[in-house]
């Protein structure tokens, strides 16, 4: 079992590769913010599946800790990306 | 070739090929997002290397913490004159030969390690029991290099003060310049009032089970951090004005109290920082609570930047 | 190879990668990131060096895991005064550049 | 019993990935930016959700809660970000 989990992570971990490319490719501001949302989801996948597949339950804490900071990050960006920010208008 | 190493080899590649366009990229908002993409992978390969303590110290500082101290300075740096003259093609191909001596050289370090690797890892295990915790790293930082940690404490509040002072004279005291959402967005809003709970919830824990499980005071205060700024970006509050007493008390209380059981080494177990024996974990434990608050407003107001704002009174 | 010498070139590379960049970006804004990059490497490079330390029931040498530690919150606070920096000279001169050709920075450069 | 546990494992778990290659695919082929938010919200709710899914046979009843929150976690903040994100492409409009 655990190899078979090893291989579904390698496979989210490509899948994620290609969706970052995809993204990360495009000119627009709005579409880079879907970069962290991607590898947000994504790599909380892959350390859940490392974390069960190596029986180390703190991987676990590391996956919370990088979807609070993938959200924290993400609305930090929508923040600058929209141009809403009130600082620099007011300048 | 095992399925582990199929998997270290496609994050190493995903890994550099990140790195490489967060360089080269043209906009800086771009590189910005890059640079928060390839904190959070970082901390996937710090969990493969075996680091589930430096991985959640990565995710939360490498990549979201200094993601949003970037973003800020981006943002702001568009209504300036940004960029001088990129350097020459010949001056351009002397560096490329300079890093790609610089990365040959770490790579041979790398491909031939000593016969004999040193380790304090055995040393730290033996003395591990004695100070009744259960995570060596945290031993390593409470107990055996206690130093160094008392005054990396120091450093923050030192960068800190060298944040503050680059405030304009009448800004002095005043509000730092956060920038905040300028309409209030009910989305953003909802978010701001259901993320922090659990933030603050996972803080708390963090750093209660850093003294037997990966975690610690760092890890918990920067969750708090993150969730004190997304509050206050959402606009639901306002930034302090960095002249507030309680503002500057809980700076200092976790530096001041790690100081002061430092101290009281000295009486009752016969050195600077030494803990008396049977009292090691409630007092670390103790630090560390107090550690976590002044952690969590030093990195929430280096964040924030420097005051830009007279106080309004 | 095993995974701590894989990871370990990785690190190299990062630094190498980092350093270009700092040397041939003139923005200061990419030269901070460029660094926090080449930073990251050579943390990376601990991570395997305590890798390589590992005793039996330990995944890795906590000493230089704590090291690192330290140094990513140092990095931050290094990081947050060097923006501030730069945003101070940029109000001062008007322009995020440091490079020497331009006219008019001698007050921001002092006071950076 | 357990050799059930392991089936439902391996269909949920390769369900999940099968829902993140989808995701990605969409992330390749739509033609906007708002038809890929909706591609990537599939990737958040299903391929998580199936992985988390499967992974639970194989954990202990406390890690098994655990797992549940994280995933909880993912799918409001996620909802969330995609609708921030949507929003700032209604303010602005995103080219192609």
């Amino acid at each position: 079992m655990p190899s078979l989990l090893l291989g579904a992570s390698i496979f989210v971990l490509l899948t994620v590769a290609l969706g970052l490319f995809a993204i990360l490719r495009r000119s627009a501001d709005v579409d880079r913010l879907m970069a962290v949302q991607l590898l947000g989801t994504g790599g909380v996948a892959i350390l859940l599946l490392l974390a069960v597949a190596s029986e180390t339950p703190p991987i676990v804490d590391v996956a919370v800790m990088l979807a609070l900071f993938a959200a924290f990050a993400a609305v930090a960006f929508v923040r600058d990306a929209s141009g809403a920010s009130s600082e620099a208008k007011g300048e | 070739m095992s399925i582990a190493s199929v998997f270290d080899v496609a994050l190493v590649a995903l890994i550099l090929a990140i790195g490489a366009s967060t360089i080269l990229v043209r906009k800086a908002f771009a590189a910005v997002v890059m640079f928060v993409v390839y904190g959070l992978l970082l901390s996937i390969a710090w969990v493969r290397l075996h680091a589930v303590d430096v991985a959640l110290t990565e995710a939360a500082i490498g990549g979201g913490m200094t993601g949003l101290l970037l973003l800020g300075a981006v943002a702001r740096s568009r209504s300036v004159n940004v960029g001088g003259p990129w350097i020459g093609r010949p001056a351009r191909l002397a560096t490329c030969a300079l890093c790609a001596l610089v990365v040959a050289g770490l790579a041979i370090a790398m491909l031939h390690p000593p016969e004999v690797i040193p380790t304090l890892a055995p040393t730290v295990m033996e003395s591990l029991p004695q100070s009744g915790l259960g995570n060596p790293v945290a031993g390593v930082l409470f107990v055996f290099r206690a130093l160094d940690t008392l005054l990396e404490k120091v450093v923050l509040l030192l960068a800190l003060l060298g944040v503050w002072s680059l405030a304009p004279d009448r800004a002095w005291g005043g509000m730092p310049g956060l920038h905040v959402y300028a309409r209030s967005d009910p989305t953003l809003i909802f978010l701001a009032q259901l993320l922090p709970p659990v933030g603050i919830v996972f803080g708390i824990y963090m750093c209660w089970v850093g003294a037997k499980d990966p975690g610690g005071a760092f890890q918990g205060g920067t969750v708090l951090a993150a969730m004190w700024l997304l509050v206050i970006v959402a606009g639901l509050q306002k930034a302090p004005a960095i002249g507030r007493l309680w503002l500057r008390g809980l700076l200092v209380a976790g530096p001041v109290l790690f100081l002061a059981i430092g101290l009281a080494g000295w009486v009752f177990a016969d050195a600077f920082l030494a803990y008396p024996a049977g009292y090691a974990k409630p007092l670390i434990v103790a630090v560390e609570a107090a550690l976590t608050l002044s952690i969590a407003v030093a990195l929430g107001m280096l964040a924030a930047g420097p005051p830009e704002r007279a106080q309004q009174q | 190879m095993n995974a701590a010498t894989l990871f370990g070139l990785c690190g190299a590379a990062l630094v190498g990668i980092g350093l270009y960049g700092l040397i041939t970006n003139p923005e200061p804004l990419r030269k901070i990131l460029a660094f926090n990059l080449l930073g990251g490497g050579v943390f990376l490079l601990f991570g395997v060096i305590a890798r390589r330390a590992a005793v039996a029931g330990l995944g890795g040498d906590p000493v230089p895991q704590a090291m690192v530690i330290t140094a990513i919150v140092v990095a931050f606070a290094a990081t947050a005064m060097a923006i501030a920096l730069v945003q101070r000279l940029g109000d001062e001169t008007g322009r995020a550049s440091i490079s020497s050709d331009s006219s008019g920075t001698g007050d921001g450069e002092e006071k950076s | 019993m357990s050799l059930v546990m392991d089936i439902l494992t391996i269909c949920a778990v390769s369900a999940g990935a099968l829902f993140f290659l989808a995701g990605t695919v969409g992330l390749l082929r739509f033609p906007d930016t708002l038809t890929r938010l909706h591609a990537l919200t599939k990737v958040d709710n299903l391929g998580l959700g199936l992985i988390v899914l499967g992974l639970l046979p194989q954990t202990s009843s406390l890690l098994a809660v655990k797992l549940v929150i994280v995933w909880l976690l993912v799918q409001l903040s996620g909802a969330v970000v995609t609708q921030l994100i949507a929003g700032a492409v209604r303010q602005h409009g995103a080219d192609g």
